[in-house]
């Protein structure tokens, strides 16, 4: 996708459009009716009738069955309403495009943000900006959801009564006046933002006695004591992996999680092509399974406490002085020795990376290997800290929690985490925070936290405010607000503004007082290319080499116990997106769980222990018990269990609330990501859980083809001979061909993690409805795009594999000659069209689906919620109850770009088309273009030996196609 | 054995099926008949306005081309409304005080926009772009008439999918010179057969007829 | 056929009956004054389980076929199941009427109105599911080639497009069979009705019926050719159905025996809920003279070779599963008999292969009591087959990852049941207002007496 | 008193009643018709009606029938509006036999139907036949010979005599 907009960066400022303020003014404003009018003609009503609002999943919408899609136009029957006076740079039907940033623990991914009429619809990758080049993770493509989401937090109120912003300013400066700020205390999430950094320090300058308190329930507290362990100051670590050749992981999940994940996905794959040789070679040591280890060449599993053991191992290995002592002798020692030869092959072009959960003792660790092998500079940068103050969160929230339980906290000023539900449990930081007498939380949402507050302010989504946000190597983005607050909410900055008293109390001021001096050059050329570009320039940090200060050594090694382990949600997170349909709904990538959370055992455990799948067990630790459903995850480590955090929330919205277990309740301060002693009880009942995939194995027949790079080279033919294609003249009717454009699509298997982005970014596109767990359960999901997991080899040491499923286009469709009424015929261009308006739903098109990729409205699944409405894509049609939906290759963008070819007559080039799973996808692992052009990358693809169709054995002669996924195993290893 | 009925009624019975057969055909005219007439489709039914705005004034006797009011015609699929500002334009200064232009000032006064009501509409999943079809030769009056002869607007057209077919299926029948475009007095040549089909090639026109190309 | 060449151990009819009481004992059942309680009885049943139908029909319209167990992969249930069972059974009626006259079988006198009344509401049983299966209803009418505003038309290519022509075809020939067959039998009822409402409305019905020769020579050829027509007919209608399933790809369902192999079950069905229907009439009604145990005995044996053919039908699938040695195919053997769903496949195979083997016995076929069971025990089987040739097959097919399970609710079970209970009431009134035996055919039976010697010539002079 | 339709005469055996028509054939009636609960074999051809029209009109119902099957498909799938459906050709012929068929058989039944009805003047209501007093059991058990008053040879008496002779129980006038 192209910026659209070069001189649109802020019509939709306040000051410009200053009637765009809040909804209710806003839903009265003309500009506001003439948006709703061209999307929604007939609904424009709903939206001003509060009462019209429908709950969030509407699953027996029979009152829409009728409406929506029906046979033919009608007469006019509804007004259309212009602008009174028309904003700027605004074309009616025309998309726009603003750059702006995605925050997750404080550390920002660029992105643009589609807009259509004033309704931001759709998310993009920023190609500009170093952390996405262009794509996104699932977290980023489903943020837009959070905005529109019907349960966010609409007014202020005080004690549970609806109140104003202003009596909450009045009420704020009246108890701070003339304060040095004793018992005043701020509590945020991690703080990248300069500009909140900046504001922070004049506060304290202010208020000298105030504290500041940064907390994240995924923190990266062991990350940044690791590096005082090994350097006596907290150094940021920037991994440059497109030069590493081998890469050796210490439970790390970077290519799927943590800073600059997407960047490291697409540098990571960028070498696992054949084209790219020599590959990369992967060597994963996981102690749960993480998607990082499930693309290794070769992985082991080791229980958490092992960990350490095996980190000093490598270390002695390959001379770490600090582990000369060190003789390795636990049972993965040969393959720990093996790897580390191929490190040691690789000085300089290797890598060895350790999980932001691993203890600090992994991290100085790694950091003594990457020194020791020569990395540091090569594959490994530091830097100074991203963070505006790298403190310890888990000792200053401890030190807080003291504080308030002590009294000695009189105002806190919590500003968006949730903190009584994400602290450790050992903390009981509910009750101390009753102890507080002034106490205002900032959040989206009204949920558990705010619940405990007297004040609870609304606050504004990054879609809707100003804010700055610096990525995992520092570079900075101006996060640029796509629509005015849609319920009054507020920025973090505004609220501090507001303690700050004088000085600029409007987001926008803020922001522009701040870079008013940081900026170089002209400041609105500079302010304009910043927002323009989403990157300001020259603010990634430069590398710096610190200096060595070992202060670890080796441990006694722990005793045996069952251990349980902590890890954030795949799709929720800390628990921050457990109201959002879409991460609900969206596949957990390895136990394809949806809408819960579930505890993970190896099947061995699982045996041992006489757990089956779906058994509600009783998980007790340290005084703290939750009942959790079991499930067997093959590739887990034996004796332990994973729990996933984020779950179990009470005041998260209709859709999260009240599903699945609170994993925090078993979470210790000093044992954030494992703990040992865990007690597992039989509760003797069971609990469905939906899983959209009931098959693990290929049963033989194998759908994903799986070659080394040496049967590769022996024989090129080796991936195709693994199935039988017919010959494209092995038939009787006569050729069907496509002049002009034959649209295609590859998908590289050895470039797909598993990820997700894909399938949340075709949902965003094509207006996909939330069905929720009851549908799930019935297998009635309507993801587009799926993403299906087999394992091959053992139970307890599988090969994972992932494979993207969507509608293979098929040249000869089995759908299409079954269809009684047409409603699924070929595009002149190739495509697989399916007609919605005209589909009656026999549903005999999916039964003749090999693949199995439509997808039925069995109920009326798209939500007629007023909000919700506004999120949907214009140039996709909403699909009603009784149609058959599916995969078109994002026709509406091929459209688009073939209009937009012909009014300037120029062809359409290659990548011009970007669908919106390849778009999204970080590791660039699909291929979409023209095929009747050579030289198209699909085409390119599609010519490479490791090129197969899937079934292709029936004859359906797909248009997408799969490459091989691709191997590139240690011979020493491969021989064991 | 009585008669149970009289002779008349063999006539009877007689007609009365050969009847039927007309009855059904007569009810199978009668619903087609209704689902293409005007009360269907909208043709020939002028739509009354907020404000008595006339198109036959404005084009024919001022002589205002369509782009000054529907700006994004060549630009975007939505041809577009024209907002208050652009009636103001000439109406500062001309007939400012004309009552029946009220309206048009209240709302520029308030920033109330004017609610005017839609003429041409399509079902919601029928995906129209104005920009191509102009680019590619398909003049204004060919899907929406002589309105410079029309003081309120009507529906010259069905906009039933079969018209639209005519001609994706046969532009050359159909297809103006680019120049021609915003000519509302523009008919098709005697010999347009000849002069289509030259277009046709000449603006690389291709018959869509996939469903996609409408539908997604 | 399937006469077997034994000797009759009784006619097709009783002894001593004669035009006139064959006449009276049948029209009676119709033109008596008072209904049989047992009658009130059957009919309040059907009646109440009607309702049932009418209740899970506005739900599946209300709130969408969502309310049935169906899904992905799964996206045919019971609806089809029932439908095609439904159809089955409505084979049997014009095979009897058409097959069975062409073949000159005498038995099939007694028997061919009853079954074809009985084609006819299987059919409008079978009908309905069509319809309500769809996502939107309301258009169904898409299905048919109606011109239309829209300038297009049905995919000739489905076979949905098939069905909708061949079972539409086949409704309206059965009813015109049915009807041609009632004019005869409805002038009977004119003249015998007593109640003049009654007589006027035979009378319209019999269209002014007087039994003239010439009428009679031209009735004969119609029906003849209306039999003619129908007999292929029949075999193509299951053989569409048949194509619904041989003509998708999916193992289970992409096999070239199909279509024999459902005309085949289609008739043991019929054959089978005829017999059901049958016995317990006989014997209410005291029909045993008209029904003899020759009718059961000849209907059993069709059951046996029918029941023999969908056998060997269920082997050669087995046969060319092993023979091809497709994967795809052998899983969908090897799940139908192992699989979550074994119960009914091995079920399947006792009803409709293991106990009707009883039916070689004469003994067996002598003993209507057995023969109702085994009658029953044939319906269920078929109705199992339906079930796994459409569910097994869907619900694991070619990807492991898009497997999954099916399991109906109550609006599934609600739509079965129903239907049962339309059929019933049809059943119910039927007999209650028209001859279930057709009456001037049974006429034919009456064994002629001697021919008379000629009359003498008459001389025109001599008078008496 | 209208006027007389014929005079009908009443046996209580098929074969009497054939015989009697073949003999008042013989005797050069040929306005003459019998009446049968049953078709009798033989019968309408002694009153000398052999030609039968129907076969043919069915024939041409099938084949127009057939005609208008295939031509739909055919003119719907390649003529009015050609799409690719699933690489298949626009004529795919086989794919349309079945409706072919279905819509051949269709017409031919309808014209096997109406056609019998239309030739047999059905349907008819009134007819004077029914004037006479015992012609309700002609649907039961006895066979009626009719010479109608409008052949030639008629003559009241005479024909009342000769039927009588032809061993019938009863002979009586028809009203018309």
């Amino acid at each position: 996708m192209s910026n659209g907009s070069d001189t649109a960066h802020e019509s939709l400022h306040p000051n410009r459009l200053g009637q765009w303020r809040s909804l209710d003014e806003l839903a009265g404003t003309p500009e506001f009716e003439a948006l709703l009018q061209r999307e929604f003609p007939e609904r424009a009503a709903e939206w001003l009738d509060p009462v019209g609002r429908r709950a969030f999943l509407q699953l027996m919408g029979a009152s829409l069955a009728l409406a929506g899609l029906t046979s033919c136009s009608s007469p006019p029957s509804h007004t259309i309403v212009p602008y009174a006076k028309a904003p700027e740079d605004l074309v009616p039907g025309k998309p726009l495009f603003y750059a702006t940033a995605f925050a997750q623990g404080g550390i920002g991914t660029g992105l643009l943000v589609e807009s259509h009429m004033g309704r931001p619809t759709k998310i993009e990758g920023n190609p500009q900006h170093p952390a996405s080049l262009g794509a996104t993770d699932a977290f980023a493509q489903a943020s837009i959801l959070s905005l529109y989401d019907p349960d966010r937090s609409q007014t202020v109120t005080n004690g549970g009564q609806i109140t104003t912003w202003k009596a909450f300013v009045a009420a704020l400066t009246s108890r701070l006046a003339g304060s040095s700020g004793a018992g005043l205390c701020i509590l945020t999430e991690t703080v990248t933002s300069p500009t909140l950094a900046w504001q922070i320090r004049q506060l304290m300058a202010k208020y000298p006695q105030a504290t500041w308190v940064q907390y994240d329930a995924i923190s990266r507290d062991a990350v940044r004591q690791g590096s005082r362990l090994a350097f006596g100051e907290v150094i940021n670590t920037v991994y440059r992996v497109e030069r590493a050749e081998v890469v050796v992981t210490l439970g790390a999940e970077f290519l799927a999680a943590g800073p600059g994940h997407v960047r490291y996905a697409r540098d990571f794959f960028a070498r696992r092509r054949v084209e790219a040789a020599p590959l990369n070679r992967l060597y994963a040591v996981d102690s749960t399974p993480t998607l990082t280890g499930a693309m290794a060449d070769h992985r082991v599993t080791v229980r958490q406490q092992d960990m350490e053991a095996i980190a000093w191992a490598f270390a002695g290995a390959l001379g770490v002085p600090e582990a000369a002592a060190i003789s390795a002798s636990m049972p993965q020692a040969a393959w720990v020795a093996a790897a580390a030869r191929d490190l040691k092959a690789h000085q300089g072009a290797s890598l060895v990376v350790p999980g932001d959960e691993q203890p600090p003792i992994v991290h100085a660790l790694a950091h003594a290997i990457n020194r020791a092998l020569g990395n540091v500079g090569q594959t490994v940068i530091y830097t100074d800290p991203i963070e505006a103050d790298p403190a310890d969160q888990m000792a200053s929230l401890t030190a807080l929690v003291a504080n308030m339980r002590a009294g000695q906290v009189q105002t806190l000023l919590i500003l968006g985490s949730n903190p009584v539900y994400t602290a450790p449990a050992d903390l009981r930081f509910a009750e101390a925070l009753d102890k507080v007498p002034f106490r205002v939380h900032l959040s989206l949402e009204a949920d558990e936290t705010s619940a405990r507050c007297q004040w609870h302010l609304p606050e504004a989504h990054y879609l809707e405010a100003w804010g700055d946000v610096r990525a995992y190597d520092g570079t900075t983005t101006i996060q640029q607000p796509l629509i005015a607050p849609l319920y009054d909410g507020h920025s973090a900055h505004e609220l501090l503004a507001v303690l700050q008293g004088d000085g600029p109390q409007d987001g926008y001021d803020i922001m522009r007082a701040y870079w008013q001096t940081r900026l170089s050059g002209e400041f609105e050329r500079a302010w304009r290319t910043a927002l323009h570009d989403g990157v300001v320039g020259g603010t990634a940090l430069p590398p710096k080499t610190p200096g060595w200060k070992p202060s670890f050594a080796p441990a006694a090694q722990p005793a045996q116990v069952f251990e349980i382990i902590f890890r954030p949600d795949p799709t929720i997170w800390d628990g921050r997106f457990a109201n959002n349909g879409w991460l609900q709904e969206l596949p957990k990538p390895l136990t394809k769980l949806t809408w819960d959370n579930a505890a993970l055992f190896s099947p061995a455990t699982a045996e041992r222990l006489g757990l089956q799948n779906e058994d509600v067990i009783e998980l007790a630790l340290g005084g703290h018990s939750v009942q959790a459903p079991v499930w067997i995850l093959p590739g887990h480590p034996p004796d332990s269990v994973t729990v996933h955090l984020g779950y179990g929330r009470t005041r998260a919205g209709r859709a999260g609330s009240g599903i699945g277990f609170n994993a925090y309740l078993l979470r210790k301060s000093t044992a954030l990501w494992s703990a040992g002693g865990v007690e597992i009880k039989k509760t003797g009942r069971a609990l469905q859980l939906a899983s959209t995939q009931h098959h693990q194995t290929m049963q033989g027949r194998n759908p994903v083809r799986v070659g080394t790079v040496e049967e590769l080279k022996k024989d090129p033919h080796v991936i195709a001979e693994m199935g039988e294609a017919p010959a494209k003249d092995e038939t009787l009717y006569p050729p069907v061909t496509n002049e002009g454009y034959r649209w295609g699509m590859a998908i590289d298997l050895g470039a797909c993690l598993g990820c997700g982005a894909c399938v949340a970014a075709c949902q965003a596109e094509n207006n996909s409805p939330v069905v929720g767990k009851e549908q799930v359960l019935l297998g009635r999901e309507m993801h587009w795009i799926r993403v299906d997991r087999y394992y091959a080899g053992g139970p307890d040491a599988p090969e994972t594999l992932h494979q993207p499923l969507l509608c293979q286009q098929c040249e000869n469709a089995p759908c299409e000659p079954v269809c009684p009424v047409g409603a699924t015929v070929h595009s002149q261009e190739g495509l697989n069209d399916m007609v919605y308006n005209r589909c009656v739903g026999t549903r005999y098109c999916s039964n003749n689906c090999p693949y199995k990729v439509r997808h039925f409205n069995f109920l009326q699944y798209s939500s007629d919620q007023p909000t919700l409405r506004l999120l949907n894509n214009p140039n996709v049609t909403v699909r009603s109850r009784g149609v058959m939906e599916k995969c078109t290759y994002c026709v509406q963008r091929i459209n688009a770009a073939r209009i937009r070819s012909k009014e300037d007559g120029q062809p359409i080039k290659d990548g011009e088309v970007v669908t919106a799973c390849q778009g999204a996808c970080p590791s660039q692992a699909i291929a979409f273009g023209n095929l009747n052009d050579p030289v198209s990358k699909v085409s390119k693809w599609q010519a490479s030996a490791r090129n197969y169709g899937l079934l292709a054995e029936l004859n359906t002669r797909p248009r997408t196609t799969y490459l091989a996924r691709l191997r590139n195993p240690n011979p020493e290893l491969e021989k064991a | 054995m009585t008669q149970l009925f009289h002779r008349s009624t063999n006539t009877l019975a007689r007609v009365t099926l050969f009847g039927a057969v007309f009855l059904v055909a007569g009810i199978g005219w009668g619903v087609s008949a209704l689902l293409t007439s005007p009360y269907a489709s909208g043709v020939g039914v002028p739509v009354e306005q907020p404000v008595p705005f006339s198109h036959k004034h404005h084009v024919a006797d001022v002589g205002l081309d369509c782009r000054y009011c529907h700006t994004s015609v060549e630009r975007s699929s939505f041809a577009g409304i024209p907002p208050t500002k652009t009636c103001m334009n000439c109406h500062a200064q001309l007939f400012t005080d004309a009552p029946m232009l009220e309206p048009v000032r209240a709302s520029y006064r308030t920033g109330k926009p004017i609610p005017w009501a839609r003429v041409h509409t399509l079902a919601d999943f029928v995906y129209f772009d104005h920009s191509i079809h102009v680019k590619q030769g398909i003049g204004c009056s060919t899907c929406h008439g002589r309105v410079d002869q029309m003081a309120l607007i009507w529906r010259v057209n069905t906009l039933f999918m079969e018209w639209c077919l005519e001609c994706h299926r046969h532009p050359e029948r159909f297809v103006r010179p680019r120049s021609e475009v915003f000519n509302m007095a523009w008919e098709p040549p005697a010999d347009q057969a000849v002069v289509g089909a030259k277009l046709v090639t000449e603006y690389k026109i291709q018959t869509q007829t996939s469903c996609s190309i409408c539908h997604r | 056929m399937t006469t077997t060449a034994t000797p009759e151990p009784s006619p097709v009819i009783g002894p001593g009956y004669n035009y006139g009481s064959i006449t009276d004992k049948i029209s009676l059942i119709v033109l008596t004054g008072n209904t049989p309680l047992s009658w009130f009885a059957g009919f309040a049943v059907s009646f109440a389980m009607l309702q049932l139908l009418q209740l899970a029909v506005v739900w599946t319209l209300l709130f969408g076929v969502g309310t049935w167990g169906i899904n992905i992969p799964v996206g045919w249930g019971f609806a089809i199941v029932n439908f095609v069972w439904w159809i089955g059974i409505g084979h049997a009626g014009t095979l009897i009427s058409a097959i069975l006259l062409l073949f000159r079988q005498q038995w099939r006198t007694s028997i061919n109105r009853f079954a074809e009344a009985m084609t006819l509401f299987a059919v409008s049983c079978a009908g309905l599911f069509p319809l309500i299966h769809m996502g939107r209803p309301w258009f169904g009418y898409w299905l048919f080639p109606i011109p239309n505003t829209m300038g297009i038309w049905p995919q000739f290519r489905s076979p949905l497009v098939w069905d909708v022509f061949a079972v539409s075809t086949y409704a309206t020939v059965s009813l015109l069979f049915w009807y041609v067959g009632l004019i005869p039998d409805l002038g009977t009822l004119r003249d015998r009705a007593r109640h003049r409402l009654t007589k006027i409305a035979y009378a319209m019905l019999a269209l002014g019926w007087r039994g003239s020769a010439r009428h009679w020579h031209r009735y004969e050829t119609a029906y003849l050719l209306l039999a003619g027509l129908a007999t292929p007919l029949v075999i193509s209608v299951h053989s569409v159905v048949s194509f619904d399933f041989a003509a998708g790809i999916i193992p289970g369902w992409h096999t070239t025996i199909f279509p024999p192999y459902f005309v085949a079950g289609a008739i043991y069905s019929g054959f089978a809920m005829v017999l059901t229907l049958m016995i317990p009439l006989r014997w209410l009604y005291r029909l045993e003279d008209f029904i003899t145990t020759r009718h059961l005995r000849y209907m059993a044996n069709v059951m046996l070779a029918t029941g023999l053919i969908v056998g060997y039908g269920y082997v050669m699938e087995a046969f060319t599963v092993w023979y091809s040695g497709n994967p795809y195919e052998s899983y969908m053997l090897l799940n139908r008999l192992t699989g979550p769903y074994a119960p009914a496949y091995w079920a399947l195979l006792l009803c409709n292969l293991v106990i009707p083997q009883l039916l070689w016995s004469d003994r067996v076929k002598a003993c209507v009591p057995l023969l109702f069971g085994i009658s029953l025990v044939v319906n269920v089987g078929m109705w199992l087959e339906r079930f796994i040739i459409v569910i097994t097959s869907l619900h694991r097919d070619f990807l492991p990852s898009s497997w999954g399970m099916y399991s109906p609710t109550w609006v599934d079970w609600g739509l079965y049941i129903g239907t049962l209970g339309l059929f019933l009431t049809l059943l119910f009134l039927f007999i209650r207002v028209l001859p279930m035996i057709s009456i001037f055919e049974m006429r034919t039976l009456v064994p002629t007496a001697p021919a008379p010697a000629p009359a003498p010539q008459p001389t025109p002079a001599a008078g008496d | 008193m209208a006027t007389l339709h014929g005079v009908m005469a009443e046996f209580d055996a098929p074969e009497t009643l054939v015989h009697a028509a073949d003999q008042a054939y013989r005797a050069g009636y040929r306005n003459l018709d019998a009446y049968s609960p049953f078709p009798i074999e033989g019968l309408s051809e002694a009153i000398g009606f052999h030609t039968n029209r129907l076969p043919l009109l069915v024939l041409g119902g099938g084949l127009c029938g057939a005609f208008v099957g295939f031509g739909l498909q055919y003119w719907v799938s390649v003529i009015n509006y050609p799409i690719n459906v699933g690489g298949k050709p626009l004529n795919s012929w086989p794919a349309f036999i079945p409706v072919t068929f279905e819509v051949t058989i269709l017409l031919a039944a309808i014209t096997a139907v109406l056609g019998m009805l239309a030739l047999n003047g059905l349907p008819m209501p009134y007819h004077p036949v029914f004037n006479a007093p015992r012609f309700a059991l002609a649907t039961r058990d006895r066979f009626f010979l009719c010479i109608e008053a409008s052949d030639p040879l008629f003559d009241r008496s005479t024909t009342r005599e000769f039927l009588k002779g032809l061993g019938a129980k009863e002979v009586v006038d028809v009203d018309d």
